[in-house]
C-alpha cells in the first residue's frame, strides 16, 4: 500500500481511511477467516457498554429497497470481556483499533471510558444515538444539553484516548449536535448512525423487528448522510468520519468532497467481506491516477459554485 | 469464492437445483453446512442488497448442489442465473451434523428442508447407517429429488398435507409409529415442525439435531441478528444461527423464543 | 370498481385511496394522455403559491441508489392561472383534486387558502414542509410553534374545504408536529414530505443539484414513511394520508397497517405512470381474496405483540 | 408500450443498437422525438429506478431503433437485454424537428447526438433536401453507423478530436468552411457543440434547431426536473425539455443557463 493512503485522524496514523463500521464487522476476529483484516485502516468494534447485554428478542434485522433495518439491541459481551478474551486476538493484527461504547447513565458512559482510556486500544467512539437509551427520560443523541454534557464530562476522565462522538442522524439540525460535541472537547464525530425506519409483514401483520421499530442502513441512505456530513463539516472544525450508505471507491470520494477525512464501511460488509478491501484498492488507484499525494487534498473540496 | 453454474435446474414451479463448480469450496465443505450466495446479476445494483443463506444439499467431485425455493427477490433472481456463468459466494459456513456410524437413523425433512438432509443422508449411508427418511410437503410440489433420495436412503416416506403425494398427514405421524426403531433423529424444516420432531424425540430419549433458518445479515458471526436461544444446564445462552448454528441439538432449543 | 375500495377521508369520498403525490402528476392534464387518471381516486397537485414561482435553476433532479433527489424550487403558475387555466380541463376527469399550496409568509399561506376555500376543488394539502421557506427566520414545519400557529390561522379562514397538513420528515420527533396540526385544527396530515438529501458528481465535484441539497424520495425512504405514519397513527385522532416509496399494492397494505388511511404515490409514477392504476387493480384483488369489505377494516391494526 | 427486442447488437465498446418491433409506437413516432424506457431486467427491483430517455434513431417498418452509449448503471443494464424479450417504454415523447424540404441542410452530430440526427437526415433526403452531416466525435469509436449513413447523406464529413478517423479537429470548422451552402441547420450533440454550432448559425443568420439532453425524472412535463431557458421577445421563459422540446430554436436558447 502507498503513502498516498496513509491517514492522520486526531494524531492516530491509520495506514489508509477505511475503517469498518460499528456492529457490522463484530469484534473484528469474525472476519479474519474471511479477509485480511490487517489491510484495514482500522475497526471500529461493536458497542460495549459496563456489562455484558443481551439484546433484543428476534427478530432483529430485515431487508428493505437497497437497505436494511436491524434492532439488535446493543448486544455485546461487556467491557471486562472484551478486554480479555476479544482484544488480545485482535491487537494481533496491524490495524488500529476504535472501540465503540455507550453507557445506560451518564456514570456508565464515563466508567465504561475511564477503562477503556488504559486499555490497548487506539481510539474511543462514543455512541449517543441509541434511541432507547435515556438519562432521565431525555435521550443523549437527540437533546443538544445532553449530547454537551457527556462529551464534556467523558472527555474530563480520558488522559491517553481521542474521543470521537458518533452522532444519530434523526434530529432536525445536526449542526447543533455537532456543534455540542466541539464545545464538549470532542476530538472528532463520527457520522451517521442509523435512520429509525420499520417495515411490516402484511401476511403476519407484525413488525418484521421484533423492536417494532429498526435502525435504517446502507446504500439506500447515502444520501442523508453525505448531506449530514456536509452540514456537519461546515460547523466544526474537528475531524469527521463518515458513515453510511458507502460501498465504493467512489462514494469514499464523495464523502471526502463534501468534508470527511476518514470512512466508516458499515453495511456493505455483509454484501461482501471483500467491499473494504476492494474500496482500499479503488481509491488508491484513483488518487494515483488523479495525481494526488493524499486523500486528504480532497478534504471539503466540494465545489458549490454555480 | 467464485464459481461456475454447471446447471440451474428447474425441478418444478418452486424448486431448483444449482450445481456449481469450485474446488476449494468442496474441499471445505462439511455436512450440514451452509453458503451466503449473491444473487444480484449486477453487482452494481443494490436490491436486493444482501447475499441469501441456502443449505449445501450434495458434494459430487469438484462440484456442490443447492436446492433451492423460490420465495422473493432473491431466490427469483437466483433462478435465472445461467450455466456457464459465475457466481460469488462465501466459503462453507457454520458447524455440522454430528456424524454417526453404523447407526438407525430417522431423518425429517419438511419442504425445502430437504436441502441439507439429502447430503446428510448419502453421508449416513456411505458411513453404514440405516437412513430412514420422513419427507413431507404441503403438496406434492413440496417433495422433489424421489428417484435421487431412493438410492441414499433405506426407507423414504413421503407425506403431504392434502394427500396429492404419498401418506396424507403430517410428516411427524409415521415416525411416531417407528419411532422404536431410531438411535438418532435428524431434522430440517419449518420450526413448528422442529419443535414438534424434538419434543418426540426427547419423549424417547433419542439425541435429535436440527438444522435451523434464521434470517441473516453478514452469515459470519458478526452482525448478532441471528440469534438462537438455547439452555445449557440452568442458563439460557444466545448461540449465533450462522456460526454455532445452523445445526443444534433440539433438545436444548427454547422453542418459545425461536421466531415462527 | 368495487366499493371495497371506497373510501371516505375528512368527509370527502374518493373512489380509491390511491391519490397522486404533489410535484410527480404535475397539474394532472400531463399523465392523462398516458393512463386513463379518472381511475384514480384523487390528485395532489403540484405545490401552488399566491404568485407564480419560477423555482430553481437547473440541475434539479437526480438519481439516487433506489430513489432520487429534487429540489425544483416549488415551481409553479401561481393560484390564479392554476384556477383558470389548468383546473377546469381537469375538473372533467372524475377524480378528487387536492390543492398542495404553499405560502412564504402566513399572510401568504393565509390568502393563497382563502381563494381555495371558494374554487372548485375538494380538499387542501398544506406543505409546511419547504426547508428554505422561512417566516422570520423559523421554519414552519421544522417548528412545533410555527406549525401550530400557520394551521390555526389557516384553518380559521376556511369555510368549505378540509385542510390536510403534510408533515416534514426532517424533524427529531415528528410526533409533536402531528399533534400541533390537530391541536391547530387540521382535518388530516399527510406524511411525509422528502427526506433532506445530497449528492455529489466525484468528476466535477459539483453537488448533483444546483440547490446543493434536495429531497430525497423513493422506495430507499419507505422505511421511515412507515414508521412516521405509525407515530403520527400513535399521537392524533385525525386521519392520515401516507406518503414514501410507495410503488406497490403490498406497500398500501403496509401504510394501512400502521394507520394510513389514505395514501399518495410519487416518485413511483415516475418509474411507470401505469404503477398507480396497478396498486388499485391489486389492492382490489387482495381486499377480495381476503374477504375484507374495505381497506379501513385493515386501517392501524398492525399487531404489536411478540 | 411493450415492444419487442429484434436486436440489441454492440458496435463497438461503446455504442449498442438497439431494434424494437412495436407497430403502435411507430404509427405516432415523429422525427426529432424520444422514448423513455426501462432498463431494468425486473420490475421487482427499484436500482436504477428511474426509466431513462433515448432518441429515436429510425422507423423502418414496424419497428424503430435506439443507438445509446454505455454510461451508467441504466445503459450497462440495457446492453445485456436478450433478442425476444419484451422490454416497456413510453408513446413516443416531446416535439420533433422542423421538416423542411428541397432545401440545403447541415446537420452535425457530435457523438451520441447522432442517434435523432440519422432519422432526421433519412427525412430531409426523402423530402428531396440535400443532406450534408458533420459528424464529431472524440476517437474513431465515437463514429458509427458510417456505411448507413452514407446512403443517406449527401457529403459525410467525419472529425475526431484526435485525428483516428476522419479530419482532426472539431466539427464545427470544416462546416463554417462551408456555411454558405446551407439554408438551414440541425444538430444534437454536447452542450457546448451545440452553443458553437448556434452561435455560427446565428452569425450567419441561418435557421438553427438543436436537440438537447437534460436529466429527466418523467419525461412527461410533470416534475418540472427538464428545464431550458429560452427567449420569447424580451423574455426568458421556462421550457421543459421533455415537452416544449428536445428541440430546440438554437438562436433562442439561453446558453449560460444550460448545464454543462
Ligand atoms: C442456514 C440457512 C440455510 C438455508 N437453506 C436453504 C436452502 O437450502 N434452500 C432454500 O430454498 N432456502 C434455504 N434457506 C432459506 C433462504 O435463505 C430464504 O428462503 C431466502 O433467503 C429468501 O430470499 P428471497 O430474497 O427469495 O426472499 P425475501 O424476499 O428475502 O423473503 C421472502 C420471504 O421469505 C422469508 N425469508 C427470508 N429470509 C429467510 C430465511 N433466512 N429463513 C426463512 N425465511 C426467510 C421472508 O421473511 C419472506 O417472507 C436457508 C436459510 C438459512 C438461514
Ligand atoms: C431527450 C434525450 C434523448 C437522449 N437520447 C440518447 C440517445 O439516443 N442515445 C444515448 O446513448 N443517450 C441519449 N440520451 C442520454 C441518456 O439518456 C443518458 O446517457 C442515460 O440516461 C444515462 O443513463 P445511465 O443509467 O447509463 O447513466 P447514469 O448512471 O444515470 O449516469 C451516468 C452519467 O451520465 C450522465 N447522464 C445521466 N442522464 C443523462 C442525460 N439525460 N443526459 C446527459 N447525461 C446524462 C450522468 O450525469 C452521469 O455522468 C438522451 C437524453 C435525453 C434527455
Ligand atoms: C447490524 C448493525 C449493528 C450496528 N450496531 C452499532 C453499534 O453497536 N454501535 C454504533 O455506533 N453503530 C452501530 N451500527 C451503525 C453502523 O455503525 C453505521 O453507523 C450505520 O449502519 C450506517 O452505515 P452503513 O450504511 O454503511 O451501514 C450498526 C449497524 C448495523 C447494520
Ligand atoms: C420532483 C418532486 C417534486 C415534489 N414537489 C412537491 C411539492 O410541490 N409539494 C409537496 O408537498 N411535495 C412535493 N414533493 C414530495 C412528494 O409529494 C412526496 O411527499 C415525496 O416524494 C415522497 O413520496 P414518494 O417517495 O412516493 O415520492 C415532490 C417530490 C418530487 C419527487
Ligand atoms: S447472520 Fe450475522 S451473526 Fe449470524
Ligand atoms: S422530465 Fe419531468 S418535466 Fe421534463
Amino acid at each position: 500500500m502507498s503513502d498516498r493512503l496513509k491517514t492522520t485522524f486526531c494524531g492516530i496514523e491509520f495506514k489508509n481511511p477505511i475503517i469498518t463500521a460499528s456492529g457490522t464487522f463484530g469484534y473484528g476476529l469474525e472476519y479474519a477467516r474471511h479477509i485480511d483484516i490487517s489491510r484495514l485502516g482500522g475497526i471500529s468494534v461493536k458497542g460495549i457498554s459496563l456489562h455484558e447485554v443481551p439484546g433484543n428478542p428476534m427478530p432483529r434485522i430485515m431487508e428493505t429497497t437497497s437497505g436494511m433495518l436491524n434492532a439488535i439491541g446493543l448486544q455485546n459481551v461487556g467491557v471486562d470481556r472484551f478486554l480479555k478474551e476479544k482484544l488480545p486476538a485482535l491487537r494481533k493484527h496491524d490495524t488500529k483499533i476504535i472501540v465503540n461504547f455507550w453507557g445506560k447513565t451518564l456514570e456508565e458512559y464515563i466508567e465504561v471510558a475511564k477503562i477503556l482510556d488504559d486499555a490497548d486500544v487506539d481510539m474511543l467512539e462514543m455512541n449517543i444515538s441509541c434511541p432507547n437509551i435515556k438519562e432521565g427520560g431525555i435521550a443523549f443523541g437527540t437533546d443538544p444539553d445532553m449530547t454537551l454534557r457527556v462529551t464534556s464530562e467523558v472527555k474530563n476522565v480520558l488522559k491517553n484516548k481521542p474521543l470521537m462522538v458518533k452522532l444519530s442522524p434523526n434530529v432536525t439540525n445536526i449542526r447543533v449536535f455537532a456543534k455540542a460535541c466541539e464545545e464538549g472537547g470532542a476530538d472528532a464525530i463520527s457520522a451517521i448512525n442509523t435512520l429509525l425506519g420499520m417495515a411490516i409483514n402484511i401476511h403476519t401483520k407484525k413488525p418484521y423487528i421484533s423492536n417494532v421499530t429498526g435502525g435504517l442502513s446502507g446504500p439506500a441512505i447515502k444520501p442523508v448522510a453525505v448531506r449530514m456530513v456536509h452540514e456537519t463539516f461546515n460547523t466544526v472544525k474537528i475531524p469527521i468520519m463518515g458513515i453510511g450508505g458507502i460501498s465504493t471507491w467512489e462514494d469514499i470520494v464523495e464523502f471526502s468532497l463534501v468534508g470527511a477525512s476518514a470512512m466508516q464501511v458499515g453495511t456493505a460488509n455483509f454484501v461482501d467481506p471483500q467491499i473494504p478491501l476492494d474500496i482500499i484498492d479503488g481509491l488508491d488507484n484513483y488518487l494515483a491516477n488523479n495525481k494526488l499525494s493524499n486523500l486528504s487534498d480532497l478534504t471539503g473540496t466540494v465545489d458549490l459554485n454555480k | 469464492m467464485l464459481g461456475k453454474i454447471i446447471r440451474n435446474q428447474k425441478l418444478n414451479d418452486k424448486y431448483y437445483l444449482l450445481e456449481i463448480k469450485c474446488e476449494e469450496f468442496v474441499r471445505e465443505a462439511k455436512v450440514g453446512q451452509f453458503i451466503m450466495i449473491n444473487t444480484r446479476h449486477h453487482d452494481y445494483t443494490s436490491d436486493p442488497l444482501l447475499r441469501r443463506p441456502l443449505g449445501i444439499a450434495n458434494i459430487d467431485g469438484d462440484k456442490f448442489t443447492l436446492v433451492y425455493m423460490v420465495v422473493g427477490k432473491g431466490t427469483r433472481l437466483l433462478s435465472e442465473w445461467q450455466k456457464g456463468s459465475d457466481i460469488s459466494f462465501s466459503a462453507p459456513l457454520g458447524n455440522t451434523f454430528t456424524p454417526v456410524k453404523e447407526q438407525r437413523t430417522a431423518l425429517l425433512a419438511g419442504g425445502i428442508g430437504i436441502a441439507p438432509i439429502f447430503w446428510l443422508a448419502k453421508t449416513l449411508k456411505e458411513a453404514g447407517c440405516i437412513v430412514d427418511l420422513y419427507y413431507g410437503g404441503r403438496t406434492a410440489d413440496d417433495v422433489v429429488l424421489i428417484e435421487e433420495l431412493k438410492e441414499i436412503t433405506d426407507h423414504l416416506i413421503v407425506t403431504t398435507n392434502d394427500g396429492s403425494a404419498g401418506i396424507k398427514g403430517m410428516v411427524t405421524e409415521p415416525f411416531i409409529d417407528n419411532i422404536e426403531s431410531y438411535d438418532t433423529v435428524y431434522a430440517c424444516g419449518p420450526k413448528p415442525m422442529l419443535r414438534a420432531v424434538s419434543e418426540i424425540a426427547v419423549k424417547n430419549e433419542l439425541p435429535v439435531e436440527v438444522s435451523l433458518d434464521e434470517r441473516m445479515a453478514c452469515g459470519l458471526g458478526a452482525c448478532l441478528g441471528c440469534i438462537i436461544y438455547v439452555k445449557e444446564g440452568d442458563e439460557v445462552v444466545q448461540k449465533r444461527c450462522c456460526v454455532e448454528g445452523p445445526v443444534f441439538d433440539g433438545s436444548k432449543v427454547v422453542w418459545d423464543t425461536v421466531c415462527k
